[in-house]
């Protein structure tokens, strides 16, 4: 039996995600940030669940709504947030943004499913260095429309990459109701390349923490892509202020697939506001550490 | 007091009503989203049959296009973001703006393909791009760039109905903001279409200057931004000069030759700076210069380019600043010129 | 009950499409064609017993192996082989060549899955335009690699295009098998877009002709793609003697799984020798004719 | 005596032998065909770990070659035709030549894209094109044109294992079965490496020849073409010109700086004919001029381009023939420049 998920763990880094992209929406009209910003407000338990499964030499590959997976991957706030103000003390020293991280073996970039070849080929490097190392790719339904994602998933399945595909459905591409971007089904589009795949409609840390423990270890024990398809929903607008969506269904959603909610309850209420307690201090001491940073100078 | 996006907007629904033919495909088109820079705001409303939001799938969205105008509609592609035409690559060079030439001359291709390019938002390296440099040597494409001097809304709507080939039409992403043709009444401007276009290229003077030292010559944002520096040089350094500003990249002229216009600055000037905010190498400065070069075999004073240099675009706001060409930077190049 | 199809006409476009390929893999070494050509030897009962219903506004997309595609579509063939040669009387005046073939609605190009938005993009055009018209296309195995081609497929099903997709399975890409390129499965490919899909292991232009007659009448009731996937077999090299081939089983298959042959058995005897007869006067003064033609002359 | 072909064999060859982190990827790599133009031959008998054989998946391939790359192997890709580059734009330039920068400079991307690129064989439009024109302006992305005057595949080499950027390595098909350095004893030829390069830049002079009337400057097979033109203008018409080879295309000198083998011999001949295989319009030869026009600004004697003209490349012969610039067309075109 796999040892019991540590609750108060899960919260607390989902607590992290929460408050850090709540402070970016919050800051980011007063012009302390500069550029765009995708929040993860909603989708907490995705990264969280998980990348608790990542070893130390795996690989994780992100999309352009990448601060949950930076912070779940162990991502320092303060360098986060230094990033997206452009600071020099930002993850990439303020060359890449929001959408450009990069730190240790997390790499995120911008454009949609492009991704997905540059996973598959950080995996089969590692399998052909025999590392034990493997790759974690996160991608939206959206991206699900660019072609290069299938030739990767035949790639990575002809080449037997050590990759799991995790793709975040949480129903809509910036605009776009997945009604109107997606035909046919997402774990079909898999198994028609042979990657086996399943499914979890839930934001529930717990569960998601489950499934991915079932990915990992089949992963781990036999070489081969694989994929998760998990069900969730975006909380907040997709970049800033430009959300279309009903605003009542939004208001439901919000009152029942809140990861936070669905996990607060499993935690003694002093542990949990410990956590918070301790969390808001932490998001508060990074965002002004980061504020107080120098910009990057200009070579001349 | 109108802007260009209002223009471009306005442009897009005289063409939606002047003919059937035309169509809109692109990502989250539908309103009251409209795109994601709001140039296609109303349409879906208006026309809800013939504007289709599409998956994320560039490279098939021009393909698809490419399909529609072989068989006889007008259909026009939003690309997001011009950083993402490099998806659409392949479908632009191999098909698109080959089917005309290579299936023997009997096939028309009558698209628009729509993009912001440009920086100076934050965007980052994947978000910030100029690269319509890429699609200029391209045979059998016309490559439009919007400016703010006439009305690019006209322009895109002349592309879209009375253009038989396929066009590559660029809108600067700073530019959508900026109000039309306006704080033009200290110059004078001539407009010159050169042979087989028909967006005009645009002569600015400062009125009552004395014979320009040096001429400019940029186009989209950059001529806005040209046009500033032109009248500071004036005002602030006693330095008169001429700016031209094409509305049409490519085709150029047959056999190397020299725009009219830039040839008749230059007749008189004998220093050309070429501004743009895509990155120096083979941009589109080097054309203009080769021609330039080309056409004053006895050269010219002087000549350079100004230009993003050859690196990712940062998204650190001094990073982009000081990457990215301003009125600052071509005040410092012109005085180092003349 | 559909009338029985032509089996005379059949046999005689098989044969017209054989004998055009044969002469030219027979006088290329000469140097009477230049550049490149990929023929259409053992797969004639795909292209003759699909395109036997094509109405006269459909479409047809093809690839690089479009010489059959060509014939049976009704092209003529002192043009094609005048294309091939680079006469200014070929298909397109010499500019094409072998792989990029245009006459009324067919269409051909070099660049594998690139056609597949383009076919989908003319289906949705005549869709709009309420003509009736469909599209076909056809593509190899090897071109089912090109990410391009989900991307339309995705297309094709969200917007309903009235497109048939033939997959043309021959088992090999250039010189790569089947198994080294295509993880999964095919029909799979296309129901994962909720795309309908049938399958047909022959080369009996009775069977093929069948199958793609119950497709084209499905795609004339109702809107929205499909595909069938025809396994075949390429007898000849890819292009010209570049086959990696077992010939011990080259030639096994070249004796099971001839459309010819297949076919011959059906007729009379004196009613095929007729027509193999009259198609060789006839391929034999197209050659002649286009041998005779002019080159174009270059602009100044 | 060896070929371009055999060299550039024995030069991935070498790099298997000498570094176990060498990878090939590619469509229809195995023996015995070993890749459509059989440079990759043996490679997959001596090595089947690390050749692998591939779908037809050009963009894939590449993001596969970057991920590997950026995890510390140095794979190498070959795409069949040139022409197809096109469809790893993306991968090109929004993945493999920013990541360097992007994220902040701590991450390599050492990979080689090695394509076959050129006409004159008559496959048409979409297999005959030189389209590296539109990769010579990509930041972080080192272009480099095989040359039959040195060894190309000690270029290609050096390229997979020394190099810690990403290469997109161009060969002319034609290259292919050239003989390597031959007939080169009537030439006296001078080799400068420009500064951050590996490749040299080759400087052609006819031994005993008086001072150059003009510099011709060309890459890859047109640098065969333009040496046969060099000998012919000497002993047909008493012209005698100097022929510079940039074995680096990209990236140039910083500051729109001309080469210095270029600038030398300039200097001497004040007139300068660029010649390139692929369309004329921001081709090669637009940076080379520009940068001259720069370099030079009291003028050239004369300022000339040769190359491909701005169409799809026809299939007939005659056609091609006339298109693609030959010796008669650079004979043709110095003798109006002097
Ligand atoms: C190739 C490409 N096309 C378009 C975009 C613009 N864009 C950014 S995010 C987005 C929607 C993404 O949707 P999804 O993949 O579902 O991720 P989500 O935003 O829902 O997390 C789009 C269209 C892009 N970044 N890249
Ligand atoms: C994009 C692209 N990549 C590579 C090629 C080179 N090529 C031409 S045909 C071919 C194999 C095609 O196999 P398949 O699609 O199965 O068709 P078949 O030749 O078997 O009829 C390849 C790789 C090409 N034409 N286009
Ligand atoms: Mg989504
Ligand atoms: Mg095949």
């Amino acid at each position: 039996m796999p040892p019991m998920p540590d609750q108060a763990g899960l919260y607390r880094q989902m607590y992290r995600i929460r408050r850090f992209e709540q402070t970016v929406l919050d800051a980011f009209p007063k012009g302390v940030f500069y550029g765009t910003t995708h929040t993860y407000i909603g989708q907490e338990a995705n990264a969280t669940g998980v990348l608790a499964h990542l070893g130390a030499d795996d690989i994780v590959f992100s999309n352009h709504r990448c601060h949950g997976h930076f912070i779940a991957y162990g991502g320092d706030l303060r360098a986060l947030f230094a990033e997206l103000m452009g600071k020099a003390t930002g993850v990439c020293g303020g060359l890449g943004g929001s959408q450009h991280l990069h730190w240790r073996n997390f790499y995120s970039n911008g454009v949609l499913g492009s991704t997905a070849p540059v996973a598959v080929g950080s995996a089969l490097a590692e399998k052909a260095k025999d590392s034990q190392a493997l790759a974690v790719i996160f991608l939206g339904d959206g991206a699900l429309g660019e072609g290069v994602v299938y030739e990767s998933l035949n790639i990575a399945a002809l080449w037997g990459a050590p990759v799991l595909f995790v793709v975040e459905n949480n129903h809509i591409a910036q605009t776009t109701p997945i009604e109107l971007a997606l035909a046919g089904d997402i774990p079909a589009r898999f198994a028609a390349f042979g990657i086996p795949c399943s499914r979890l409609d839930s934001s529930d840390a717990l569960e998601i923490h489950a499934a991915a423990e079932a990915e990992f270890a089949a992963l781990r024990a036999t070489p081969g892509p694989r994929a998760l398809v998990l069900d969730t929903q975006r909380f907040g607008p997709h970049s800033k202020g430009d959300d279309t969506r009903d605003e009542a269904l939004m208001a439901r959603i919000r009152q029942q697939r809140d990861p936070l909610r669905l996990l607060a309850p499993r935690l003694a209420d002093t542990q949990r506001e410990t956590i918070e307690a301790e969390v808001e201090a932490e998001v508060a001491a990074a965002f002004a550490q980061a504020e107080a940073d120098p910009f990057p100078e200009a070579a001349a | 007091m109108s802007t260009v996006l209002a223009a471009l907007n306005r442009g897009l629904h005289a063409a939606f009503e002047q003919d059937q033919r035309v169509y809109l495909i692109g990502e989250d088109l539908l309103d009251p989203y409209g795109g994601a820079f709001k140039v296609s705001q109303g349409l879906s409303t208006k026309y809800p049959d013939r504007v289709w939001t599409s998956p994320v799938s560039e490279a098939a969205l021009a393909g698809v296009a490419a399909g529609m105008a072989l068989r006889g509609l007008r259909p026009v592609v939003e690309i997001m973001f011009g950083d993402f035409s490099t998806l659409i690559a392949d479908q632009l060079i191999n098909s698109i703006a080959k089917f005309g030439a290579m299936y023997g001359g009997d096939v028309a291709v009558p698209l628009v393909v729509r993009t912001p390019m440009g920086g100076r938002r934050g965007y980052g390296p994947t978000h910030s791009q100029t690269l319509e440099k890429l699609y200029l040597g391209v045979p059998g494409l016309r490559v439009l760039a919007a400016h703010a001097l006439s009305d690019p809304g006209e322009l895109l709507r002349r592309a879209i109905l009375e253009d038989d080939g396929p066009v590559f039409f660029v809108e600067n992403k700073l530019l959508y903001l900026r109000p039309l043709a306006a704080e033009l009444q200290d110059f004078e401007i001539e407009q010159h279409t050169p042979p087989g276009a028909y967006a005009a290229t645009h002569t600015l003077r400062l009125k009552g200057a004395p014979s320009a030292a040096l001429t400019l010559t940029a186009y989209g944002y950059m001529a806005e931004l040209a046009r500033e520096a032109q009248l500071r040089l004036a005002f602030e350094h006693e330095i008169f000069c001429e700016l031209v500003v094409p509305g049409q990249l490519a085709p150029l002229l047959p056999g190397g030759e020299l725009d009219g216009a830039l040839a008749a600055s230059l007749e008189k000037s004998r220093r050309l700076l070429a501004v743009e905010e895509g990155s120096y190498t083979l941009g589109w400065g080097a054309e203009v210069l080769a021609r330039a070069a080309q056409a004053f075999p006895g050269g010219l004073k002087a000549a350079s380019r100004l230009a993003a240099p050859d690196a990712p675009i940062p998204a650190s706001r001094p990073l982009e600043e000081a990457a990215l060409p301003g009125v600052e930077h071509i005040l410092a190049a012109v005085q180092k010129m003349v």
